[in-house]
């Protein structure tokens, strides 16, 4: 298979769309480190679900404070200008749309922009989290994730088989090989890997890619 | 990023003709007064906007504010909850000659309507007013043996607020009462604009005290000594000023 | 007719019956009379619908602050212990059910506990404020009003013909004249100026006084 | 008027078998590792309150807290959005044992349901869940074109919380994101009891910063210096002490 993104790599290319100024959830896990790859001169102010909006990097080890946690219950600090408010209000910013980005990891997206990311079906303990509220409520609703799943097979869908996590959500995807939009129901490829044939990314997506002008190179430095 | 607009005139331009406005405030507590006067400024110089719909608890008082506002004929119609006060004329004479609509809404229905709108609930039920003629058309609907009114959310274009202290970032706080409907209306404006008495750097304001935070704040004007509604009616004032 | 309670008397009966930490909304006009009233040893505590829980008396003239009033737009002082709060906050304490006593005027008061006091028809401006959520949300909802009204028409009617501000809200009325609870759809009458009538007091109620028990008399100390 | 009760035993006293209860706090943020120990210390004394019903947004973590709670077997039904942590075992092995009921509801959700009981909103429509299989079951809507799902209140006939500092009458403040559901909840349930971390006389916090008013709290204990259940996990306690 082709050399493809890190996912530092997917991450640094989902931070470069996010404007001056914005109003960021990332999601729990992979999608936390685009909060590291901030473009030089835009400052994005960070929410989490369980009440800070302006929040900061992580403390240093052993200066954790348990009651500055952020969604994914790991420690962060508080910056000049940051605010603290309850569940309720934490999820009116959210499902009211005031949140400019909300960018979560995915186990599939369908063309049509669904997104299953919460559960792989029945087994186990289910938890969803905030997850749902997220995908209904930010502006935009992006999604980083690694092209295919770790046995090859593709993640961009023609329509999920796992338990949606909200219907017709998701408006861009970047991927380890490609940055895709989701328009009127197709996926429309904006990026791909220079080194990766048209018809190579087509045979690892579950749905057509349809062209709409040209295709730039997905270009990404080492970090 | 500084959310911070010098001027009043380029704080409440771009609102436009038909616009929703929400306006803060309980009588002359927490109204934004020179934001409102700008706007009337901004008519008088331009004809723009008018056949405006504002939302606010109350519909005026004396000859400044919103009554100023509806004096001037930029008001269409007003959303709320009392339309009286100690000198409600202006806004009297216009209902009853038929020239301004009115949308009654319970005070307690007109603060969830607007919360609805913010934090994206396009519908909620309530006991409030069922079984009133302020219920009348509205779906009703039964839980748990006992009957509710569906409401709907109230949204706007723009909401002009008072606020105490601002920082940069458009966190704010509010003086005593005054605060009432200004952080719901912050939510609830596709376009939240504040006048501020004291503007801090970030940090400035302890994050636990913050009661309106800065997402919901699109720009803001610092106005230091605001007028007090109240003190402008003893005073007999009018906006604009009546010139012999 | 004969000698009736003041109206600082109603005022004073009605504010025998709240207890000591009570939570209590007194509506605009007569009503804020009860805070007058607070029995010795007893601490009520007042809300006001816009945001105000816990504050004092009128401050002395030219000592007005306009950023703190109450819902009639009057100044007042606030306490140790207040809380400022927002409109919706305000309500939910009103609506969820979390005041001890709600206490109103009334234009009339039926049987069945139904209220009219927001509108007198169709004439003139018409305003609500926060009656409509106060008589549905607070645990005790009590009128305080004149008997008759002043033309000599009863306020306590079979069934109300003024636009209604409640169905079925209203527990107990104070009168000028009498006490009076709503049980089950019927008037029960708990006191009644010695120096009147049963027969009397019917003649001037617009439906009947039903009795379970003794019926105390209703005194009140000069005030 | 004081709201103090001395002793955590005094506070969790007189929550019975088969009630609902809120716990406060977000993973160990904000979560009231003392009442809730004082309420295992009631069960194992007297066997009772059992057969609870617990909200809190997960399902413990460790042996400490809701999930010794748990452990002891006092909780029939756990709703939560995210029943998963660092070291969720004792829940899981419940849950998949068929031995504890799960509710599952996004985040979101949960907080607006819990608001919706305090503030006397029967129901409500939200986009969240829509078309998943969390909504199977409920009544929807379509408004302005976009569809809902309904959702109803929740309320608890007990909630448990913790505080950073109270005053006589009630009235709190939160530390930082420990905040969370608490200001929810102690609106929600019939009786509130808090834990807080400094008691003072009232006019000891500054109205404008006062998070939780008063009359949502029925009760409160002092506890000076609470745990927090992250150090109790990492050092692997267990309550009770497992004796050798």
């Amino acid at each position: 298979m082709t050399a493809k993104l890190t996912n530092a790599q997917i991450a640094w290319r989902a931070a470069q769309d996010i404007h001056d100024g914005a109003y960021v959830n990332l999601g729990i896990g992979f999608p936390e480190m685009v909060a590291r790859f901030q473009p030089e001169g835009r400052q994005a102010i960070f929410h989490t679900e369980n009440g800070i909006l302006g929040f900061g990097e992580a403390p240093a080890p052993d200066q954790e404070d348990w009651d500055l946690i952020n969604a994914g219950k790991k420690a962060v600090t508080i910056k000049p200008g940051t605010a603290f408010f309850h569940h309720a209000d934490s999820f009116a910013m959210v499902r009211g749309g005031h949140l400019d980005v909300a960018i979560l990891g995915a186990y599939q997206v369908a063309q049509n922009g669904d997104l299953a990311n919460w559960s792989t079906g029945p087994k186990g303990v289910p938890a969803v989290g905030g997850a749902m509220d997220l995908v209904h409520g930010a502006k935009r609703v992006a999604v980083i994730t690694d092209h295919v799943t770790k046995d090859g097979k593709p993640k961009l869908v023609a329509a999920c088989t796992l338990p949606l996590t909200g219907v017709a959500c998701v408006t861009r995807v970047y991927t380890s090989l490609a940055v895709v939009d989701i328009v009127d129901g197709r996926f429309v490829l904006r990026e791909k890997l220079a080194a990766l044939s048209l018809d190579e990314l087509q045979s690892l997506t579950g749905a057509p890619l349809h062209l709409d002008g040209a295709v730039a190179d997905l270009t990404c430095p080492e970090v | 990023m500084d959310k911070r607009i010098s001027g009043l005139a380029a704080a409440v331009a771009g609102i436009e003709d038909g616009m929703t406005v929400m306006i803060g405030g309980f009588g002359g507590s927490g109204a934004p007064i020179e934001l409102i006067h700008a706007l009337i400024d901004c008519y008088l110089a331009t004809g723009s906007p008018r056949n405006l719909t504002v939302i606010n608890n109350n519909a005026g008082n004396g000859h400044v504010g919103i009554a100023a506002m509806i004096e001037q004929g930029m008001v269409a119609k007003m959303i709320c909850s009392f339309p009286r006060s100690a000198d409600p004329r202006v806004f009297t004479e216009r209902y009853l000659a038929g020239e301004i609509e009115l949308e009654l809404v319970p005070q307690g229905t007109l603060a969830e309507r607007i919360r609805a709108g913010g934090a994206g609930i396009p519908a909620f039920y309530t006991p409030t007013g069922f079984g009133t003629d302020l219920a009348k058309g509205k779906p009703v609907a039964e839980f748990d043996g006992r009957s509710y009114v569906q409401e709907r959310w109230l949204k706007a274009d723009v909401a002009l607020i008072k606020a105490e202290t601002g920082d940069t970032f458009g966190n704010l706080t509010y003086r005593m009462a005054a605060r009432n409907f200004a952080p719901l209306m912050a939510m609830a404006a596709e376009r939240t604009i504040a006048q501020v008495s004291h503007v801090v750097e970030p940090g400035g304001i302890d994050p636990e005290a913050v009661v309106t935070p800065g997402i919901f704040v699109d720009c803001f004007v610092e106005v230091p000594n605001p007028a007090q509604e109240e003190d402008l009616n003893r005073a007999n004032a009018h906006y604009p000023e009546v010139t012999a």
